[in-house]
């Protein structure tokens, strides 16, 4: 079973990507197999991230553990269920920083006060355990790990799910105000697209574990190329817009074990046509700067077996 | 949670917004019985003027009101369940009791065996004696003041037990010479003792709540014949009132099928016997809520559907008993973007069709504005801003009203909009803040919302670490409305607290709880800080049916009739 | 995906069928994923030997389980005159008493089954009973009653029903199963106690109490039908530690008069010089075997349909 | 704190009562069985007489009932345990005695097995699904359905002195099986010798106690350190560049071990049964030796104390399992 297949997109330094999609469709495991943390039984068959310059695939154990965490963090989501119940958060913060830049105890500690400070937590919590901190501020304690180590990509996988509106707000906007200030690249992944307009530079639409669309998230939300693209812009109410029923998307999300033949989408697309049922549609660029995967635009090919490829500069 | 009040009317929909926490779903389920209100009214088709009756009593005095109320209660009221009341009087003759019975219990055996030989002293006697008080002290044990259902009674027998056991085992330990002239060695006699009357009790512990419970049922059922709508009451209101479930995945068992799921309701009320008719209810419920056709999902179960179609048999299940009323407790929340619409869609659908009212249950502001007719605002327990769709998300008055709107993301990344975000998180719902709870949230707080005087000390506290307050060394709050400053050695309190007045002045604006400074003055050689007083805003009715707690807004002024000379 | 073809046609079927119905397509998933699983067939082909054996016992066996295969009466006491070594005609030689141990194994193989399977049921409805009753009601009745479960599963019981048994005199089959039956509920009690606080917190009960179901619908519909995966493995499991049991309190010297088992057996080779140099070693050992392996097929096939049943390794 | 100390005097309590239940259960089933309990209790032999009627004027075996509990439960309080018929000595003196043997026994092989089990489980779910994982495993369930008397006399056939391996094979080394020591040393002393016979007549029986009770723990460590690997803590540990050894030291085992705490605990009554078995086949003269002793003499006044103590034992090692617990783990949850 091919989890995610045939996804690609690229990211430059200070940039903030979106990955968007619904429930299933592999957000999650792409946001794993950048950094190798596929659970035992999955594995990266084949494909390439390319992180200056070396692929991350190909580099030893020793070399990618070097990797995670000093250049690549992660905050996953749910933070109740991330932060080791059992061990203090100074610990666990102090942890990656120990460990990757050998300083001592004390230097550890001075760091993850100011870490935290960083987050807008007080210090002297550093002692407490995960469960005593409210769902937002364990948020906190999460991007303060990410950043720990000063790394060069956050990756982000659903920061703010599970969360009321008002926190999540507040997580959002300290994570804009930590990528300004320490020139982060971030992976923000999210089943919320609303959550992307406002934060990020790029947008990468993914579906049934393949990748539909990317391109400037103003041009995408502005005019969507893709079905799926245009039908899921348009599901989401606008409290600032008419009172309307937003339009919805008829069918259900497909199963990653018996995927649809052809394009993935074709069930559910009102466009689709023979050959959607028949061939299975590229990533391609249909307009300047934004590429999409479907044979509504001319020139764009049938996909070849084709691996997976990441490219961070 | 308190303070809710809203009435739903026929035909509507009504949305419910709020973070988490705030009671929100805490409401829904007490409309439902599924948690006991412990205060106020759930009111189910009631007569207007019955409700005004009902108003009148409770905001006046009369003598006879609780009676009357209850009355009410007991009619329409299904959130509100009659008890038993103990009076004092009774409690205290129970108490007195278990002292007699105690006393019974241990020392007339003991001392009929020392004092009295003969044939009247025997086995017999103090075994009888024993179960007698022990049974005795075990009723009491476990009735009342408690209800018979907590577990406090079990707790007190217990003890009631230990205790009373232990003075026979230390007795028999330190005092095993054979008393003079009795029948009987001590151990014997308090072996008995002991014995008999532990298990009384433990028989005591168990009867007692069991008969009290069926005394008061029988009341219970006395009354139900004679005034009204009690009996049935749950069972048409579990027909005519249905709530669906956020959770699509949890909600559903997964050992029975769709079939069991739906008819489930129609079975369990015994609203219908006859095989045909529930197939029949139940493929019509399936259809109307869009799972066609019936037939292919009658026997499927729950991990064989998708989220969307799990939540129609969820709304299926509802529509079986065909009710009036449905509590929907975030439904589409877990669902899919693509096909959360669908879903709202058929709701609205059966709406038209069926003649639903619905209370929406969301903290999805965007959801609200596209649904609701009418929407009320929740913090913490408590309405702060009620009105329809258009007042509320178009016309916000409430400050966190306001706030929530900013803050909901928008789609289209054109729209940039200002966003209020707020400071902090929602304060515990066991430490609530006085005057406004809403207040230490606030961004336009003044003078009246409430600060404590825990807070200003916070405050200048804060203020004082910064450096700005050099000469005070002791910030205590004194009361709820006073802070008291101490001076460093050698400063004049004059001095002190014209500085004082002044740094409060500026910095008004930038921390608010210096607002609820009133009066800066020195006693002796400390500077007393008296704050505002403060009152809880009450929600203010600004026209029909559009209402707002806060300090802020004003009520519309009463139409001054013209005045002509 | 399951079989959704077995879908009916018509739209109209009465409740009764429908649960058959769902019942079998239950079934049928469980045995296509028993299929699948090599621990659980290992598992059933083992059990499926030794309850061959049991059912077929008076045909397999040559002798009858207390025969007396050859003469003892010429016999002095301390001289034991009968005892023979392993040949063609007794493949495991002839006990003290004169006994064939080929047959006696295979009649143990009746009695340790027996007294497994019914104790294990004793044992589990009891369990049950006690785990939904003391799980779902809560409050004083499941402190009573696992104050109760506390004592129960701390007393040695193997002595105490030594004891029991020895002030009795003699035991009989339903005695021993009672015995046994009677003091293994305890920890099955304690399993599907906690199965069912955590069923009970789950939505669909609250669905269910919504609707206006009464506790005891709630009980048999929704919290007993999820936590019968449970049940069922842990009975299998039961029968497992049920045959032990048996096996020590016949080695112990607590045994039906009149039969064999295999614990029995054992019991009798170590009285009869199985391990003296040039003894009979097969009289300890096969009968040994048997024991371990029939266990190790329960607990096998148990723990393997505890996998299928409560997937909780699969989750993610 | 507060709550810590409410939660362990709960527990506290909760143990008093099961005590307490376990001394009426004891007295229930041996006294309130039908025949007499003066007579079915006492061997008929006319050399107990003295001590038969010592015993029933002790226990009050002529009064009623009642009468007969109160006497017991003051005499299982004041440790005043009568006499045992076979031996002639005060019951307690001989269950302490038998005690200290028993304990260095089961202590003994619970520590092996708490290091070994351990180390395998957590082997074996670091290898899930490899060869090691399946063959420990399958030995596991193999071992944990093995009777263990059956066990002990195969170790015994293998390893006794003249046993049947060592007639063959010369070299074959063959350990002591009888007793707690060389009985040719002579009474027990804190001597070398003494203490190296001892050692050496302990291997065998803790051995078999080892190694059937060794599965229990190992499995379960392997079940409940692989429920542990699903958790997001375990991936976020590794997202922060841990070797697969560090993540298991510093974030697997702390919150994998607190639940074994009680798991081993509950294992207790299964060792304990095991003990008994151990002791009858080896003749290590402990209290299961003396229990089966004591049931083919009908020592009775013996036999009861031994249910007590043993009752006891378990209900005191769950209870110091949940201290430990409740200090281990920072969530205090009670249940």
């Amino acid at each position: 079973m091919h989890a995610v297949d045939g996804v690609s997109f690229d990211l430059d330094e200070g940039e903030a990507l979106g990955l968007a999609g619904e429930s299933g469709c592999g957000k999650t495991t792409t946001a794993l197999s950048l950094m190798r943390l596929l659970p035992y039984n999955g594995k990266i068959v084949s494909g390439s991230i390319l992180f200056r310059g070396r692929d991350l695939v190909k580099v030893s154990d020793l070399r990618i553990r070097k990797i995670r965490w000093k250049e690549i963090s992660i905050i996953f989501q749910g933070a109740m269920n991330s932060l080791n119940p059992v061990r203090n958060i100074g610990q666990q913060i102090a942890e990656p920083i120990i460990l990757h830049e050998k300083v001592d105890e004390d230097e550890a500690t001075n760091r993850v006060g100011e870490l935290l400070e960083l987050v807008g937590i007080n210090r002297d919590r550093r002692r407490d355990f995960p469960h005593e901190f409210s769902g937002g501020m364990r948020q906190r304690v999460m991007i303060a790990m990410a950043l720990a180590c000063n790394p060069k990509i956050v990756i982000a996988d659903e920061p703010v799910t599970a969360l009321d509106v008002m926190i999540q707000a507040q997580i959002l906007e300290l994570l804009e105000r930590l990528r300004k200030e320490l020139h982060l690249s971030m992976i923000l992944i999210s089943h919320d697209l609303s959550v992307m307009a406002e934060t990020c530079e790029k947008v990468a639409i993914m579906y049934g574990g393949k990748m539909m669309e990317v391109g400037k998230t103003v041009d995408v939300f502005t005019d969507p190329k893709h079905p799926y693209t245009q039908g899921l812009v348009a599901a989401f109410p606008d409290i600032r817009g008419q009172r309307t029923m937003p339009a919805s998307i008829p069918g259900d999300v497909p199963s990653l074990i018996n995927p649809p033949s052809g394009c993935v989408f074709h069930p559910r697309c009102k466009f689709a046509f023979d050959r959607c049922t028949a061939a299975e549609p590229a990533l391609a660029e249909v307009t300047p700067g934004r590429r999409a995967a479907c044979f509504l635009y001319p020139g764009v090919p049938e996909v070849t077996p084709r691996p997976m490829t990441v490219e961070a500069r | 949670m308190d303070g809710v009040s809203f009435d739903v009317k026929r035909g509507e929909v009504f949305c419910l917004v709020g973070e988490s926490g705030c009671g929100k779903t805490t409401t829904g389920k007490a409309l439902l019985r599924l948690v006991d209100a412990t205060e106020g009214d759930v009111f189910f088709e009631l007569p207007t003027e019955e409700y005004r009756r009902y108003e009148e009593l409770r905001a006046g005095r009369a003598p006879d009101a609780a009676a009357r109320i209850d009355a009410i209660r007991r009619k329409y009221s299904f959130s509100w369940t009659e008890q038993l009341a103990w009076d004092t009087r009774q409690i205290l003759f129970w108490l007195g009791a278990v002292a007699a019975a105690f006393v019974l219990a241990v020392g007339l055996p003991a001392l009929a065996a020392a004092g009295i030989p003969g044939a009247l002293v025997n086995t017999g006697f103090i075994l009888g004696a024993s179960l007698l008080c022990g049974l005795l002290l075990g009723v009491i044990g476990s009735l009342p003041p408690t209800r018979p259902s907590a577990r406090t009674p079990t707790v007190l027998a217990l003890l009631s037990i230990l205790a009373f056991n232990l003075f026979p085992i230390v007795a028999a330990l330190g005092w095993p010479a054979t008393l003079p002239g009795a029948p009987f060695d001590a151990p014997g006699i308090w072996a008995t003792v002991w014995g008999a009357s532990s298990f009384a009790m433990l028989l005591g512990v168990i009867v007692a709540p069991i008969a009290a419970g069926a005394a008061s049922k029988i009341v219970l059922a006395r009354r139900r014949e004679t005034e009204g709508l009690l009996g049935v009451k749950m069972r048409t209101l579990r027909r005519r009132l249905h709530l669906i479930f956020q959770d699509p995945y949890e909600s559903l068992n997964p050992k029975q099928s769709v079939f069991e799921i739906v008819s489930e309701p129609l079975v369990v009320n015994k609203i219908a016997h006859d095989p045909e008719e529930i197939a029949a209810l139940v493929a019509r419920s399936l259809e109307d809520a869009g799972l066609r056709p019936a037939s292919e999902f009658v026997f499927r179960f729950p991990h064989e559907l998708s989220g969307g179609q799990r939540q129609r048999v969820s709304i299926a299940a509802a529509l079986a008993l065909e009710p009036d009323f449905i509590v929907a407790d975030e439904p589409v929340s877990m669902l899919d973007v693509s096909i959360r619409t669908e879903i709202l869609q058929l709701m609205m659908d059966l709406r038209e069709k069926r003649g639903l009212t619905y209370l929406f249950i969301t903290h999805d502001l965007g959801l609200a504005w596209i649904l609701a007719d009418r929407i009320a605002v929740m913090y913490l327990g408590k309405i702060v801003e009620q009105g329809t769709a258009e007042q509320v998300i178009s016309h916000p008055k409430h400050p966190y009203t306001q706030a929530l709107i900013s803050v909901v993301p928008s789609p289209d990344p054109r729209h940039l909009v200002k966003r209020t975000i707020l400071k902090g998180e929602r304060p515990d719902a066991v430490n609530i803040p006085g005057g406004c709870r809403f207040h230490p949230r606030c961004p336009v707080a003044f003078e009246r919302c409430g600060w404590s005087a825990d807070e200003v000390a916070e405050e200048l506290r804060s203020l004082s670490s910064g450096g700005r307050l050099l000469r005070i060394i002791g910030i205590e709050a004194q009361d709820s409305r006073t802070v008291t400053l101490q001076m460093a050695p050698g400063v004049s309190a004059g001095v002190a607290a014209a500085t004082l007045r002044q740094i409060v002045s500026e910095n008004r604006d930038s921390r608010l709880a210096l607002k609820g400074v009133a009066e800066i003055r020195e006693s002796g050689d400390a500077i007393q800080v008296t704050l505002q007083s403060w009152a809880e805003p009450p929600l203010i009715e600004l026209g029909p049916g559009n209402a707002v707690a806060c300090h802020l807004v004003t009520p519309p002024a009463e139409a001054v009739p013209a005045v002509t000379a | 995906m399951g079989a959704t073809d077995a879908v009916v046609r018509s739209g109209v079927v009465s409740p009764f069928q429908a649960s058959l119905r769902v019942a079998l397509r239950r079934m049928q998933e469980v045995w296509a994923r028993i299929r699948h699983s090599r621990t659980a067939m290992v598992g059933l082909a083992i059990l499926v030997f030794f309850i061959g054996m049991a059912v077929f016992a008076p045909w397999v066996a040559p002798y009858g389980p207390i025969d007396r295969v050859a003469d003892t009466s010429n016999c002095v006491p301390g001289v034991t005159c009968p005892l023979s070594p392993p040949s063609a005609q007794h493949p495991l030689g002839i006990s003290e008493e004169g006994a064939d141990i080929y047959s006696q194994v295979i009649w143990g193989s009746q009695i340790s089954l027996i007294v497994g399977i019914f104790s294990a049921m004793v044992a589990s409805v009891l369990g049950t009973a006690v785990g939904l009753v003391s799980g779902y009601m809560g409050g004083w009745v499941d402190e009573v009653m696992m104050r109760f479960n506390d004592v129960v599963l701390s007393v040695p019981w193997l002595v105490l029903m030594i004891v029991v048994a020895a002030r009795i005199g003699t035991i009989d089959l339903l005695g021993l199963i009672l015995v046994i039956g009677l003091t293994g509920w305890s920890i099955t009690a304690r399993v599907i106690r906690a199965q069912v606080l955590s069923v009970k917190e789950r939505l669909f009960v609250e669905r269910a109490r919504m609707i206006g179901s009464s506790r005891s619908h709630i009980l048999m519909r929704h919290i007993f039908p999820n936590a019968f995966p449970l049940i069922f493995a842990n009975t299998i499991l039961t029968v497992a530690v049920s045959i032990l049991s048996e096996a020590v309190l016949a080695f112990l010297g607590l045994s039906i008069y009149n039969t064999v088992s295999w614990g029995k057996v054992i019991n009798q080779a170590i009285g009869g010089g199985a391990l003296v140099i040039g003894g009979n070693v097969w009289w300890l050992i096969v009968p040994g075997l048997c024991l371990v392996f029939l266990v190790f097929g329960f607990y096998l096939f148990g723990f393997a349909l505890d996998e299928i049943l409560n997937p909780r390794l699969r989750r993610r | 704190m507060a709550r810590i100390l409410k939660v362990m005097v709960r527990k506290g309590v909760n143990a008093a009562i099961t005590i307490f239940g376990i001394i009426c259960l004891n007295y229930a089933l041996l006294r309130l069985m039908p025949g007499d309990p003066a007579l079915s209790l006492t061997p008929r032999d006319p050399k107990y007489q003295g001590l038969a009627e010592y015993n029933r004027e002790l226990f009050g075996f002529d009064k009623p009932p009642w009468e007969q509990f109160a006497i017991y439960l003051q005499r299982t309080v004041t440790l005043d345990w009568g006499v045992s018929y076979r031996l002639g000595l005060p019951v307690f003196d001989v269950l302490m005695r038998d005690l200290g043997w028993t304990l260095v026994l089961v202590g003994t092989s619970t520590v092996a097995t708490i290091i070994i089990g351990m180390v395998i489980g957590s082997i074996a779910a670091q290898k899930r699904g490899k060869p090691f994982d399946i063959l420990s495993t399958a030995t596991g369930i193999f071992l944990y359905g093995m009777p263990i008397f059956w066990l002990g006399f195969l170790l015994l056939a293998v390893f006794e002195k003249g046993s049947i391996v060592g007639h063959y094979f010369t070299w074959w080394p063959a350990l002591p099986s009888q007793g707690y020591y060389d009985d040719m040393l002579g009474p027990w002393s804190w001597d070398g010798a003494h203490l190296t016979s001892a050692a050496q007549h302990l291997i065998l029986p803790a051995l078999t106690l080892t190694l059937g009770t060794l599965a229990g723990i190992s499995l379960v460590m392997r079940s409940s350190l692989i429920d542990v690997m699903t958790e997001d803590f375990v991936t976020t540990a590794k997202a922060k560049g841990l070797s697969d050894r560090q993540v298991l030291r510093r974030h697997i085992l702390p919150s994998g071990l607190p639940p074994m705490v009680t798991l081993i605990a509950l294992d207790i009554a299964f060792v304990i049964g095991g003990a008994y078995q151990v002791e009858v086949v080896f003749n290590y003269y402990g209290i299961g030796w003396e229990t089966i002793q004591a049931i083919d003499n009908l020592d009775f006044p013996l036999l009861q104390f031994i249910i007590v103590v043993g009752g006891v034992a378990i209900v005191l090692a769950n209870l110091v399992s949940d201290f430990i617990l409740l200090l281990l783990d920072p969530r205090i949850k009670v249940t």
